[in-house]
């Protein structure tokens, strides 16, 4: 099939079943009954994921190609392409998972009958992840998972979580780790909210009490954990450094509109910092632009890791400039004073970015490790058994 | 006004203050009375009343402690580590230090003692909308008043950013009158007033704005701006003082944390980057500390340089806790992105602090304006 | 003017300019010509002239290659990695790029063959002792001259900072005239023109103070506005890409000095403290890679966001650049506060790059002088 | 003898003894024959040291006492007196050297007869410095020395150098080294200048071939210098948070005064720069006064250590704000620009604080160390045979 024909399929094929959206839901962690029945017309269609072989609902495509079947979809506006690129759970059972569970679990991931929530960070496992205490013991076709999990969006609604958890105490850290697809909807899965500094509630604690996960669940093979999860989260980690969360009230997301709301933009110093903060934002885009592009040619990019790091500083710097903007309003807060509300709320949002998905400094070990090549820190956890390691 | 304290005394009211504080006002208990509607905290207030800090710059004939600027200070630190929800910067220090300023013995023996007794809650009026707390941001005007005369006038404009209006008795308002800023009592319930609470983004602090409409006020003391000044000075060593008690308590809890704190095998707090964050805050804490301090004794021994020491203090100290509280979050990690942890309490603070009673480029231009003048003299080299 | 080049084509301009300088002109090398008279390596650049790179810019109708910012940018990045000592910016790019810009065609065939071929040096003085490269600043004057006509004028008053005027066979000079400022041709040597060297602090680069004193003059062009603003528009694309191309190297050496530096019996790289300094200025590095790239594609396009990226390149670039030469420093401790040790060459030159050609303060002003347009209209969401 | 006495007697011998200063040196380094007879008559007089044993050139006195003497000294300008309290090599040898060795070398350094220079660091070991390689080996009732050293100031004129190196390459890095003062002037050892990033030349690089050191000039015992040098060193690090270099034209010293000469002391954004850079010395003067006056009350005081790591910060700070003060100008330099010349002096000078004695990374490391009492980092290199540790 040449470029021209596939181009002429995808919007033949578009301009028969795409209508003007409604109320379709682009977060990976919601859905809604409109949002099912478009990913189920496009996964009929192959659309879902061009790149992925025929016989796991793909049409295996080259890059070139599904470029052109995403820039269709984009085009008129339409989701559910691309997941090849962007379905996170979906992508990790296609790499790791067994023919049974990809099949079992698949086709609704890309239709979106399914939700799924991550099940990694613990109270006493954050930047190291490699030091979860949530066990799950083996009990005939089944695991057990007693423990608790933290920082989980999503995990009220979500249909599967996707749990990172220690199967081997008697080994090194990395290598008693399992990777399950966990049902969340039993009696053995307590969800409770986990309200933050911003005062919101979009996190949760995720208690187990004698869960129970199928043994055919398990994703890349005992033990063999820790290796699903580092594909996972890298893909995480590029994700968060080209989207952050704006403010509530949207106003006081433009720097410009809102020192001249406040009556100084004439104001030099405020006006070298919102220079410099909104220059931040330009460089990471310019960068994110060039990776890409770096990439597409095949050369490897090294830009790619600094997003998170970048953003980081983005959301910080602007909080502060947006509170020397509005100086002494910032006292306040609440729906009636929506433009301080939003200057406090960016402020105390800004550590979302640089504490979750691997705080800052983690960020940097990374960085200097993978990118730089610098030498790794001296490890004292690293080749004993899990059971005689530190907690705290 | 200042009856001179040993060292050994000044430590000992700060140690009993904060053994006070520790007992009767741990974060459980500042939790729930930011939740009120009052959102200051009675029975503490009473608590510190007795121990003579309610009146600790109320001279003693009017009741008070009779003392000064750096015992102020040091209590601060003491109030702002704990975070503590009381009306003692708005009525201790600045109602209580406006009045003896003005050095109206009327007003003074009418006020002062209900403010030292903790039984009167008085709190000032002093800026509008602006919130610079400038003189031209004064936007309340008087009526009806003569020069000197000590009632009869009616006050009419808004006032903002008011601290504790809510649960005062008794408001001490700025106000333009035909011979320059002039201050007058106006009670809080009385006609032609209105208070309304400003949605706080720190809850251990209430903020009102107030609506005067013809009310009814009584003049206090003379000329105005001498009055408010030196109430100024005062209210700015003591939220230094609460500044540096607040970063250094942040800071304390932050280091402890790392030190308990095992990821990878070892506390948090023997990886470099940990290291290197708490060595560059404790430079910060320190210099915080020194400055209010500093500040404090030159206002005590009235001192020349005391307005620069005041400013220097303002926004060396404003800077440093917010950079405190700052990376102390981040220090901790996710823990202290949970509203359950304090550290995100103290970062409220930080920020509201920085901009109450005058922002940290107002002072440091201040400052400048003072150190130039002088090299330009040659007198003094920065 | 810009003949499209690829992607490989590009590539393989800067590999081989890279691949000349790594060979003809090493440390020692600029060492040895950094403590010459003249300053510029002119074997060197003889050898870049055969290479094209002299007349990079110059139309190929004048002897040039007829290439663009694009191509600019990318050798740029290489005369900067290596601090090679060149005219490049002062005769290929001011030069040849206010020439261009001035369509007097008669001038351009006089002197772009020669700046092309590298056996005419010719530099731009566009600034007074403010040293400001702003039209308001240029105190040259020149008088006699008529409208457009090309001959009879005679220049007075003073230039600066001018690149290279001790080496340059031509001076071409803004000066104001009756119709706005003008551009003038002004032979080095000639009458009335007395070039004083300034002693740099970055040896790498030569600047001359120049009085006029009715010097002898021939006008180029018409409006010299339009293509001064041009030129500088090259100039800063191409001083951005010596910045992106310096910033990156002496990063590259840090890096690997902390891989082979042991201390305590491990490489120092393996420190979390070098470690995260590092990672820093990879951000920092790669920042200032895309805002060069970007801005000389943007004016390669001819877009309208061009001056826009070419200001975020100028103070981007140059912030990155000192901040990396500054930190690379420190990371290998004692050894770079050696003059034997590069590292301070590269401080040098980021230091002396932060001003030449215009401040980064008034870069980001224009920058938001800008983009608050835009915003005001909603056209374009910073 | 009463306090009052005490005060009488300093002054009646300063009345009788000093006249007005000629060229007196201060400097540790160096010393020229006025500098020598004052210095000797005060010590004749015992007042070099007053706090020091009565049979080690001192009176004994108390603290108190000894402030007494050394504020009378102060009120004339007279210097000579409180070598108790910052004569560094003196002091060394008074706390860990043998009597004889004692008698040989103090006297003539309260004397300002004899001029010493510290032999600490080395090209391969800056930051490490228990990392030395210079080695003392023994030959009889002498040591014959081989090595580098580096960063040495005033060693072309230096009488002894303060010596550390290995004696034992078989033990700990810690170990294994001892503490000498060194005769400077003998065969074996040859003096470099050392240029720096400046272009001056006030440190040197001194090479050993052979040279020799009696045994009777150890410091400290065999493979104990590593106590001693840590006792000088903190020393040194107290006392550069104190005071730095000045410009060398005078020029740029006083911000105020550098923008008014500028004709920019009403640009809004240097008025910023410039009160937080002077804020920043102002309140390292506070936190010393403050510690002082906390280690006079008895309470130890955890703000000296922070002196050199806040004199850095200031000393760069300084640097960037003068840049922005002076803009192009910065781009000359030399003789005939004195304002530039200092301004890039300034900037370049300010890594001697940053960098020597002890970096400020290392200075971090210290204070979270011992101030906060934070943990130690894993040392690989710590309890192996110092020969087997990795070095480069």
């Amino acid at each position: 099939m040449t470029n021209e024909d596939l181009r002429r399929e995808v919007n033949d094929w578009l301009a028969a079943h795409w209508r003007a959206p409604g109320t379709i839901i682009q977060s990976m962690w919601e859905t809604n009954a409109e949002t099912r029945a478009w990913h189920t017309k496009v996964f009929e269609a192959r659309w879902s994921v061009p790149s992925w072989p025929v016989e796991w609902f793909g049409r295996g495509l080259d890059d070139e190609q599904t470029n052109i079947v995403i820039e269709a979809f984009a085009q008129v506006g339409a989701p559910g392409t691309g997941q090849d690129r962007f379905n996170l759970p979906a992508n990790t059972l296609l790499a790791a998972a067994s023919d049974e569970l990809k099949l079992t679990l698949i086709p609704g991931l890309l239709k979106k009958d399914i939700t799924t929530c991550l099940l990694y960070s613990e109270p006493s496992a954050g930047s190291d992840l490699a030091g979860v205490r949530t066990r799950a013991e083996r009990d005939g076709d089944r695991f057990i998972v007693n423990g608790q999990k933290v920082w989980t969006s999503g995990a009220t609604v979500a249909d599967y979580g996707m749990l990172i958890c220690r199967t081997d105490w008697d080994v090194p850290k990395h290598s008693g780790l399992s990777f399950f697809f966990l049902p969340m909807k039993q009696a053995g899965v307590e969800v409770r909210p986990l309200r933050q500094i911003t005062g919101e509630a979009h996190f949760n604690e995720v208690f187990f009490t004698d869960a129970v996960v199928p043994a055919s669940h398990l994703v890349g093979g005992l033990n063999r954990g820790w290796r699903v999860l580092q594909t996972a989260l890298a893909y995480e980690r590029s994700s968060m450094g080209a989207r952050a969360r704006g403010s509530r009230h949207g106003a006081a997301d433009d720097l410009v509109a809102l020192a001249r709301a406040a009556g100084r933009l004439d104001d030099p110093l405020l006006r070298q910092d919102i220079a410099r903060t909104v220059a931040l934002r330009r460089l990471n885009t310019l960068n994110n632009a060039r990776a890409k592009a770096e990439l597409e040619q095949g050369t490897s990019s090294s830009i790619m890791s600094l997003g998170k790091l970048a953003m980081s500083r983005i959301l910080h710097e602007e909080a502060r400039v947006r509170t020397a903007i509005i100086g002494v309003e910032s006292l306040l807060a609440g729906e009636t004073q929506p433009t301080a509300d939003d200057v406090n709320f960016l402020a105390l949002n800004a550590y979302f970015t640089s504490i979750g998905g691997g705080t800052d400094q983690i960020q940097k070990n990374i960085i200097s490790e993978r990118v730089l090549g610098l030498p790794r820190e001296p490890e004292l956890d690293r080749n004993i058994p899990f059971k005689q390691v530190r907690s705290g | 006004m200042t009856i001179a304290t040993t060292l050994e005394e000044r430590r000992a009211i700060a140690e009993t203050v904060g053994k006070l504080l520790a007992e009767e006002s741990g974060e459980k208990r500042v939790r729930a009375v930011m939740e009120t509607r009052d959102g200051i905290d009675r029975e503490l207030w009473s608590g510190l009343a007795r121990m003579g800090i309610a009146g600790l710059l109320v001279p003693s004939r009017f009741g008070g402690a009779g003392l000064g600027p750096v015992e102020l200070e040091l209590v601060a630190e003491e109030i702002g580590a704990a975070l503590a929800c009381t009306p003692f910067l708005s009525s201790s220090v600045l109602a209580a230090g406006l009045l003896t300023a003005s050095q109206d013995e009327a007003a003074c023996a009418r006020l002062l003692p209900g403010i030292a007794a903790g039984t009167t809650i008085a709190t000032v009026a002093l800026t509008g909308e602006r919130g610079s707390w400038q003189p031209v941001d004064v936007t309340v005007r008087a009526e009806g008043t003569k020069d000197g005369a000590n009632d009869g006038a009616f006050l009419s404009g808004t006032a903002s950013y008011v601290m504790h209006a809510g649960v005062a008795d008794v408001l001490l308002v700025a106000a333009a009158t035909s011979d320059g800023l002039g201050l007058f009592e106006v009670a809080s319930h009385g006609a032609g007033v209105a208070i309304e609470a400003l949605p706080t983004f720190d809850r251990t602090l209430r903020l009102d704005r107030i609506a005067f409409a013809h009310a009814p006020a009584t003049r206090i003391g003379g000329a105005g701006r001498p009055a408010i000044d030196a109430a100024l000075r005062l209210a700015l060593v003591g939220r230094a003082g609460e500044q540096a008690g607040g970063a250094r308590r942040i800071f304390d809890m932050t280091v402890e944390y790392t030190k308990t704190r095992i990821q990878f095998g070892r506390p948090i707090g023997g990886f470099q980057a940990i290291k290197h964050m708490a060595a560059e805050l404790l430079l910060e804490a320190e210099s915080a500390t020194s400055a209010a301090r500093d500040a404090a004794l030159q206002l005590a021994q009235d001192h020349d340089g005391a307005d620069e020491a005041i400013d220097l203090a303002a926004f060396a100290c404003a800077d440093a806790f917010a950079k405190i509280a700052a990376t102390a979050i981040q220090m901790h990690g996710g823990i202290a992105f949970t509203w359950e942890h304090p550290a995100h309490l103290y970062l409220r603070r930080a920020r509201a602090y920085s901009y109450l009673l005058g922002s940290s480029d107002l002072h440091r231009e201040r400052f400048l304006t003072k150190i130039s003048a002088q090299s330009h003299d040659g007198s003094v080299a920065p």
